[in-house]
């Protein structure tokens, strides 16, 4: 199978849903080691999103991806907003002009979008931010596209490890962003931007299901 | 959760268009994206502009207006703005002699200021940028964010607002908005949680008898939960880590800044200002400058933070120079 | 009870000795009987004293200083003040032109006051009083103690001290008084309850979803209790009964004073000082002057109350004349 | 039997002992429907008079009164300040260079003490104040004086008076003092100024009936 531009517009349609549906979650695991805005501050920039997708309904993957991210950048705010905007429109870039994605493109654009929430964001693995999630579910899928797994199976694999990377970041300590003023005490909480990014990798598996 | 709000939501643009409706002489108010900038101000000298979340009144927005800044970008409560916004303030004020934008050390800040100010280069303005991190309750390490930008933000922006409105270039206002900044230290506490209107409830539950030390301004949790204290040992929670930390000696003279954050009463501010007087006293610092008030605030959390900033001449000639604006005036 | 305090019983000399140490250039602070005196004050000229209980801060030492208060006595928290302190006020204050008592409409303030001008009186020193009850939560009947004095009283202080700077008679100090307190009306609301150091719980309890309409700023109850509503209803119920009352009709300018009760942050003022603004211009009412803050306050109180004041010329000229003191500062 | 100096003293001592017990207790009744401090101002009030008895512990019984009553003035503050301030001055008018009181004297002290308090507040009974304590009781003491009966039984009787006086204040409404403000809702609480009132009251019986 491959992901089609249409499926990623369904795709960003379900991450919009999914974080207006669990906004209050976000805001209350970021009120816990952060400043209560995570859930907020998405669902700010997906509603902005959602009135933007009809102009770019026939365009292609990057255009789409593209328009995401500046839409983010330009409504999120905060370390997410960057974050998640400059992930958006590196996938973008990755995948200027195509309209359908095979699994190896897919793979090209998530680890594009993973270097750029690391280079925007100058953070590692193991500091309990979103990247904790995003990295083990890109590992996972890469190894499993590698192994011959087909799609939709690599992107399970993919999912599961972004699952367990998020339930990871409970006993981390936190080094980067907000959480990190907390010390020894940002400790025995889930990060929110992981926690989010699961969000958004289940609902890409959720839409490849259902094509 | 109760306030003084209509819809969470609006709560930003209506309380814009408050400040837009109280001090049309000092400043304009655009939306979408939100600014707010100096009415007429000249253009022939460095534009000073800040930002952050919103929920810090008066900073930013109440210190727009004659020698201090040129515009400020609001971002949404506690979330820091974004690059539009801190592109088109920049865009506003720009005259031809550089941008200063004063960023507070948050990721979020950090990052959303660094987005606007490519932009801004894209288009030909200078740019320069200062990073405050203040606050002495995080440890500076290279392994963290590094150390919250708090209460000299506000001090900083009286002094290179100064500077910048006697003539001063760029490249001088960058040097001196790092030369308070290293010379500043700031820590601060809660009595209380504050309530983000959109969360509907507090940041944090604090038993009746316990408070936060080491609380940064976005309503998070602090360093530390202890039983509450009396005031002089709060005062020695607070000063003791700024002491110990750079730069202050015996002699020095320092600009003392004991900060309301937004639902502690005056009274009790005046009385923690008493307490740092009696400890600086007995450290041999004197105080030749104060601000005492609630300038950079959590919404409605009750607490305080001290910022003292060691001074010289050219620090106190900028500290007293004119300044006009919503919430810090004198001279003028 | 959580609070910013040492013992209960010395926290307002605890914040006067704060005030004495920030303020040396602006005032002096004397104990037993405890009073607040401008330094340097021009000896002829009327000298205008005010004071209350404690707990209201700024109101009345922070409008201590050139062009306002030449004294200032503060009672313990929520308590008028005793004679003894009116009387050594007035001593310190006279010039051999008069002093004017301005007083706030509550049995306590009017009965303590009265006592120390027969006793001023009795020493050869000439004394007027002005007793401030702009508050329309209070019904205006001889059968009750009279409409409180609030927010005005703030006004009518910086009015009428501009005008003894600039050398006015007692006479026309104490006219100029009653005329600003005519012309003006208030009414305040509470969103949440205070603690009296004291007392060490909250006056009253207010359940999640309600509020005080019509309350002073002691801690008491309001005239009603209702459901917390929107900042829009909120202001209609405060700007309703004041705009009903004399003296306000279209085509008048206004000095619109949106006053925090301690603990409300200003970003819930400036949305609430749009809101009054959309009702004046929908009355045809225009704001000529405005203050926005926490100047007449009940401790931690979260809540807020509108005043206005009917201006014209003389007064808008002397509510713009330069004052300097600890929280009212312009023109110099 | 005659009140002396010495039992004057006694009972200022018992009143301020009264005071400084029940201080929480008029505080929380003055929180009802005033400013939650009447027991506060009274304590600090009768504090500094203990600090000033001893200077007078050899004078008259007006000389007492007087500097309980300026010490009051001097040091209370609020409304109930001036108003006992007021009445221990005027009962020490009426008192002056007596070292011993008869029934009738004490009378007439305890009627300077309420024209005082009446004068200074401009106030009459019925109005939910101090005086709706104190009238009765004077009322009481003076007719059972007129009936002939001894001064302890009198006392007893205007005791008995001032309490009920004091409980009478519960349904009515305030038109007087900080707790008119309130209108209707002043009503079905009790008035702190007349339950200081009838502590004072009780203490002078006290010290009478160990006399
Ligand atoms: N430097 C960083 N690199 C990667 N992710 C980060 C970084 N800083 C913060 N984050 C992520 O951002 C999330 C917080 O986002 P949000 O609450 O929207 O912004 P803010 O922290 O500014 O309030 C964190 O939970 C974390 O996952
Ligand atoms: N005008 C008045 N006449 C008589 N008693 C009064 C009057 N006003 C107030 N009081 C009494 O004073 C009491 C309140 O005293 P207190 O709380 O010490 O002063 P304040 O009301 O100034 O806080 C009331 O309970 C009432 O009995
Ligand atoms: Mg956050
Ligand atoms: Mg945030
Ligand atoms: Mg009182
Ligand atoms: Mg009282």
């Amino acid at each position: 199978m491959q992901i089609t531009a249409e499926h990623v517009i369904k795709f960003i349609e379900l991450v919009a849903a999914r974080i207006k549906e669990q906004r209050d979650y976000l805001t209350r695991l970021d009120s816990a080691i952060g400043d209560a805005d995570h859930g907020v501050n998405l669902d700010r920039g997906f509603t902005a999103v959602l009135t933007k997708l009809s102009s770019v309904a026939d365009k292609d993957v990057g255009a789409i991806l593209k328009t995401v991210g500046t839409t983010l950048v330009s409504t999120v705010g905060g370390a997410s907003g960057p974050l998640y905007g400059t992930a958006f429109l590196r996938a973008g870039m990755a995948t200027a002009n195509r309209f359908e994605l095979s699994g190896d493109e897919l793979l090209a654009a998530l680890e594009a979008a993973l270097e750029g929430i690391q280079t925007r964001g100058k953070s590692t693995r193991g500091e309990k931010t979103m990247i904790d999630a995003i990295g083990p579910g890109v590992d996972a899928l890469r190894a499993a596209l590698a192994a011959g797994d087909d799609l939709l199976t690599a992107l399970q694999k993919g999912v599961a490890a972004c699952e367990e990377g998020m339930k990871a970041t409970v006993p981390m300590l936190a080094t980067k962003g907000r959480a990190s003023y907390l010390g020894e005490r940002s400790i025995g909480h889930q990060d929110p931007g992981a926690t989010s990014a699961y969000l958004m990798a289940s609902a890409l598996l959720e839409v490849a299901q259902g094509a | 959760m109760k306030k003084l709000i209509n819809a969470p939501e609006n709560v930003v643009k209506e309380a814009l268009a408050g400040m837009a409706a109280a001090h049309p002489d000092l400043l304009t108010v655009h939306y979408d994206p939100d600014i707010i900038v100096r009415a007429g101000a000249p253009k022939a000298k460095v534009g000073i502009i800040s930002g952050g979340g919103s929920g810090h009144e008066p900073m930013h927005g109440g210190f727009v207006g004659y020698g201090m800044l040129d515009a400020a970008c609001p971002g949404a409560v506690f979330t820091s703005p974004v690059p539009d916004q801190m592109l088109a303030a920049t865009q506003a004020v720009n005259g031809g002699k550089g941008v200063l934008h004063i960023v507070k050390n948050y990721t979020g800040d950090v990052m959303n200021f660094e987005m606007a100010a490519d932009l801004a280069a894209a288009e030909g303005i200078e740019v320069a940028s200062v990073v405050t991190n203040d606050d002495v309750a995080v440890e500076n390490s290279t392994w963290t964010a590094g150390r919250r930008g708090v209460g000299v933000t506000v001090l900083l922006e009286k002094i290179v607002g100064a500077a910048a409105e006697a003539g001063a270039d760029l490249a001088s206002c960058k040097a001196l908005a790092e030369k308070v900044n290293n010379q500043g230290r700031s820590m601060g506490m809660a009595l209380t949680a504050c309530t983000v209107p959109h969360a509907g409830k507090p940041g944090f539950d604090l038993p009746d008898d316990e408070m936060e030390v080491g609380v940064g301004i976005h309503g998070e949790p602090g360093r530390r939960r202890v039983k509450v204290a009396a005031a002089s040992e709060i005062a020695e929670m607070l000063a003791g880590p700024i002491l110990e930390d750079l730069p202050f000696k015996r002699g020095d003279h320092v600009l003392a800044f004991v900060n309301g954050m937004g639902g502690t009463p005056l009274i009790e501010l005046y009385l923690m200002y008493n307490e740092l007087n009696k400890i600086l006293t007995g450290n041999g610092i004197s105080i030749s400058r104060q601000l005492i008030g609630s300038y950079i605030t959590s919404l409605e959390m009750a607490g305080c933070s001290f910022t003292l900033v060691k001074m010289d001449d050219e620090l106190t000639k900028l500290w007293d120079a004119p300044v006009h604006t919503p919430a810090l005036r004198w001279g003028m």
